[in-house]
């Protein structure tokens, strides 16, 4: 009996679909777009630092180009990624120990709420200079 | 007579044969107002479409086979009300549960779920657990009833099925599922779990858990408590794989330990692990 | 000469068991159901794997069968089942007085039973009408009817059986007065095709009597409807009966996380649309807080309705018919190479699948004998791989 | 009947270490960030500053055991996301090993970069 089966393809995209889903698919699915997110920022940071092996020149001019107002908002969308991911991070880890697994939701409120703040507290900091 | 108001529901319902595109059908029937869903569904293919096919046994949460998604959730369509899921205008929309290969309409294909389940290897019965509610009044109170059960005396102890049905709802919900097909899934998990606490021999324990540590077991759940949440027994297959998964660290720090030790190095799981915080209730 | 083949309609309990029993005599076997397996009347059903209690003192032909039966499916399929023993329990001075007839009924019968103290009977069900007046033990226990169709099935797979589901029988193939296969509908393609066999066994229940009539023949059988509601939590640790004749809300099942109460008991003229009548559900409630007080308490998590398959018998009320099965061979109605197998329970199954093959095995001139007293069944898991 | 799910390696530890470098991670982004784009004059070290911090011997190792971290909680994610794609086993095998290979190099590169900043 020839069954309707979806591609691999397809399948991989899936946990993209945070319809009619609760509150921990979206927890999953945000931890992923920023992982995601943070290893290209990895990548392109390090590229970046290369210029530091080019010499003084290169990398105090890059310096000067990453003052401007478009990379320091650059700066607070890593910092939200970054955040995000390093709580969200925290309740994966505590819950894999079996800790706080009934809690789950209320530690993912008050972890996300801790990321905001800081997140407002460092982008008050960042344009404040 | 009680009287009994009737109600006119239409059903989105998702159509699928071999060969053919995919599509919706809406039908309105008539039900009762304390009607479930899966009377509806009765009623359609009733009297409106004898081609409509959908899985169904028992009809009270007993046999797992009714499982599938209505408005995008995942329901068992016998336990859920229709004034439950009807908004009074939109037609409640009916399909087939996800992660599934679907063979017709909403019947899907299970064999994938129940390999796993015969992998895992939980009996269906357990044995020597209450089952008995602590207080009525307030079924959310858990403990021991104030009054002492006796066993009757030709039986050595009282015994019952398993919390779960094996209806698959999790596997539908869960996000691993949803892109890794060889994940073992919630109820997989959850049955290794149980299978693991009536183990009592040491190399069926070190077999469960080595199924459990697979590339594609415990550490594949990506925390999204999906199928906690959709588990219409409240087997609680998160906190099962959460369970599983201190288990098998504090093996792993034992291991690492008697490793550093003179012993020579064993990858030997024989030491029995204390009871887990889920002990008392099981899937 | 090539192994007969012989096609059984319906994959509820009787048919899932009658393949199973043939399969082991080594014929070849085709099951067409038209839906799910177990999706008639076997999933709708109470669970309570009967003792014979139930119809010692009315009917003892079933209570025999019952208690044959489950001592015979506790040997095969030892962990399909809740084995906690059942209570038959009197509330009222009329019950009392029936507990006499209902000792002696078991007796007669050789169903075990035990007439216990009621502070023992309240101290083994928390729950249970402190006002209980006595309580009999007896060896009741439940099964799960999809699970037990399915080991059925999935151990007669093992032996060559083939199961086709959500195909249903159109028409019957004749060459003369000889049924010599069927005409089948495949619902989930709509395709048709024509199924040869040298034998079809009739196993539709309730809907027996629509198959039969497809071969011109027909089933004394009235479809009576029964209502059970299930609550949302567990009240009871043993099956609860009324000790009294059978009448509706007079027993509770326990299942799993569930208590049943059931049933009632109407004729219906459709088995496939039965509309649940709320004074049905309302009367199992008051009926069985009569047993379980609490009941009323709890939340209902499901209500059901199906249709027996009750053989007819001319003049007797529905709760007074027979509750044993019948083998139908249709050649006394002038058509051959066609048997119905009506009425029974699911604890019975076994039993009326041995009857009916050793009669198709009679037909078919074919010396072999039932095993299935013996075999323990494979993991209905199985049936899905 | 074969078993399609008993299969050998045990992943308790890439998880326990993911976790590990996790928990690492939060507490030197932390202090990376504290260091060099809040307490640093313009949220930026220009050229001078880099150098001298990063002679610092403290300074160096948390920013070394910071590149292994972050390097090893990336890839072990980015397999993560692969392994949801459901390839066969030996190409499962063969993408852990590129990554592998990935992590070396950069790894390789950020002590390489290092050593050319603080020689």
């Amino acid at each position: 009996m020839a069954t309707l089966n979806y591609p691999k393809i397809r399948r991989a995209g899936r946990w993209f679909d945070v319809r009619r889903r609760r509150l921990g698919m979206w927890a999953y699915t945000l931890n992923r777009i920023t992982g995601i997110g943070l290893v290209v920022y990895l990548y392109l940071h390090l590229g970046v630092l290369s210029l530091l092996a080019r010499g003084q020149s290169s990398w105090d001019s890059f310096v000067s180009l990453a003052r401007s107002p478009f990379y320091l908002g650059l700066d607070v969308v890593l910092l939200a990624g970054i955040l995000i991911h390093g709580l969200n991070g925290l309740r994966i880890a505590l819950t894999g120990f079996d800790v706080g697994v009934r809690a789950q939701k209320a530690l993912f409120g008050i972890l996300m709420l801790a990321a905001a703040v800081a997140l407002i507290a460092a982008a008050l900091k960042i344009f404040g200079d | 007579m009680i009287s009994m108001k009737m109600l006119e529901i239409p059903l989105q319902i998702f159509r699928y044969r071999e060969g053919e595109p995919p599509h919706y059908d809406i039908f309105t029937v008539q039900v009762a107002d304390t009607a479930h869903v899966i009377d509806a569904m009765d009623a359609v293919w009733a009297t409106r479409d004898r081609s409509f096919t959908f899985r169904r046994a028992c009809h009270h949460s007993s046999c797992g086979s009714c499982s599938l998604r209505i408005n995008g959730v995942e329901k068992l369509p016998c336990i859920t009300r229709v004034m439950d899921v009807w908004d009074g205008h939109a037609p409640v929309r009916l399909d087939p549960l996800r992660n599934f290969p679907v063979v017709s309409d909403l019947v899907v294909d299970v064999s994938a779920f129940f390999q796993r389940m015969s992998a895992a290897g939980m009996t269906i019965t357990r044995s020597a657990e209450p089952s008995l509610p602590v207080s009525v009044d307030n079924l959310a109170v858990t403990g021991v009833l104030s009054r002492p059960v006796e066993v009757p005396e030709s039986l050595s102890r009282f015994n019952r099925f398993e919390n779960c049905i094996e209806c698959a709802i999790c596997m539908s919900a869960c996000p691993t599922m949803a892109t890794d097909e060889k994940f073992l899934g919630p109820a997989g998990l959850a049955a290794i779990y149980r299978a693991r606490q009536k183990a009592d021999n040491p190399s069926d324990v070190a077999h469960l858990l080595g199924l459990a540590d697979g590339e594609h077991g415990v550490w594949r759940c990506h925390s999204a408590f999906e199928c906690t949440a959709a588990c219409p027994q409240a087997v609680d297959p998160a906190g099962k794989i959460m369970a599983l998964r201190r288990e098998l660290i504090a093996r792993r720090f034992k291991v690492a330990a008697r490793a550093a030790a003179v012993v020579p190095r064993t990858r030997n799981y024989s030491a029995p692990a204390g009871p887990t915080k889920h002990g008392g209730n099981g899937a | 000469m090539s192994v007969p083949h012989v096609i059984v309609v319906g994959a509820g309990s009787t048919g899932a068991a009658t393949a199973h029993d043939l399969a082991l005599r080594e014929l070849r076997v085709t099951v067409i159901e038209r839906g799910e397996v177990a999706s008639g009347t076997t999933g709708r059903n109470h669970c309570l794997l009967h003792s014979g209690g139930r119809y010692c003192v009315t009917d003892r032909e079933s209570a025999i069968e019952c208690i044959d039966e489950n001592m015979t499916l506790r040997k095969i399929m030892p962990d399909l089942l809740e084995l906690n023993d059942g209570l038959f329990v009197a509330l009222t001075e009329a019950d009392f007085a029936f507990k006499d007839r209902f000792l002696e009924g078991c007796a007669a019968c050789h169903i075990p039973a035990r007439d216990i103290p009621v502070k023992r009977a309240l101290a083994m069900e928390p729950y249970l009408n402190p006002a209980t007046l006595a309580a009999v033990q007896v060896p009741d226990g439940v099964f799960e009817p999809f699970r037990f169709c399915l080991a059925f099935l999935a151990t007669a797979r093992r032996y060559g059986a083939v199961v086709r589901r959500y195909t249903e029988v159109t028409d019957f193939i004749f060459s003369g007065k000889s049924v010599t296969g069927v005409k089948v509908k495949d619902r989930r393609t709509g395709e048709t095709e024509t199924l040869g066999a040298d034998l079809v066994v009739n196993a539709a229940g309730p809907w027996a009597g629509e198959i039969a009539s497809k071969a011109g023949v027909s089933v004394p059988e009235v479809p009576t409807a029964g209502v059970m509601v299930t609550l949302d939590c567990r009240l009871n640790n043993m099956v609860l009966n009324r000790l009294n004749k059978p009448s509706d809300g007079d027993i509770v099942v326990p299942q799993r996380a569930t208590s049943v109460i059931g049933t009632t008991s109407w004729t219906v003229e459709d088995p496939d649309l039965i509309t649940i009548p709320p004074e049905h559900v309302a009367r199992m409630i008051s009926q069985g807080e009569q047993l379980l007080p609490p009941v009323r308490k709890v939340p209902m998590r499901a209500k059901m309705a199906v249709a027996r398959p009750l053989i007819a018998r001319s003049g007797v009320d529905a709760r007074e018919v027979s509750r044993t099965f019948e083998c139908f061979d249709h050649a006394a109605d002038g058509v051959n190479g066609f048997i119905t197998i009506a009425g029974g329970k699911t604890t019975t199954a076994r039993a009326m699948a041995e009857r009916v093959a050793d009669i198709v095995c009679e037909k078919l001139a074919i010396a072999a004998v039932c095993q299935t007293r013996d075999v323990p069944l494979a993991s209905y898991r199985l049936f899905y791989q | 009947m074969e078993n399609p799910f008993a299969e050998e390696p045990k992943a308790t530890s890439a998880w326990l270490w993911q976790v590990f470098t996790g928990v690492g991670l939060v507490i030197l982004l932390g202090l990376h960030f504290m260091a060099n784009h809040f307490i640093a004059k313009g949220g930026l070290r220009d050229f001078a500053d880099v150098v001298a911090y990063l002679r610092n011997p403290i300074v160096l190792v948390l920013e070394l055991l910071f590149l292994v971290f972050v390097t090893t909680h990336a890839l072990l994610g980015v397999r993560a996301v692969l392994l949801d794609f459901g390839f066969s086993e030996s190409i499962e095998k063969r993408l852990s090993r590129a990554l592998t290979v990935v992590g070396v190099l950069t790894i390789g590169y950020g002590l390489w970069l290092t050593w050319n900043i603080i020689r």
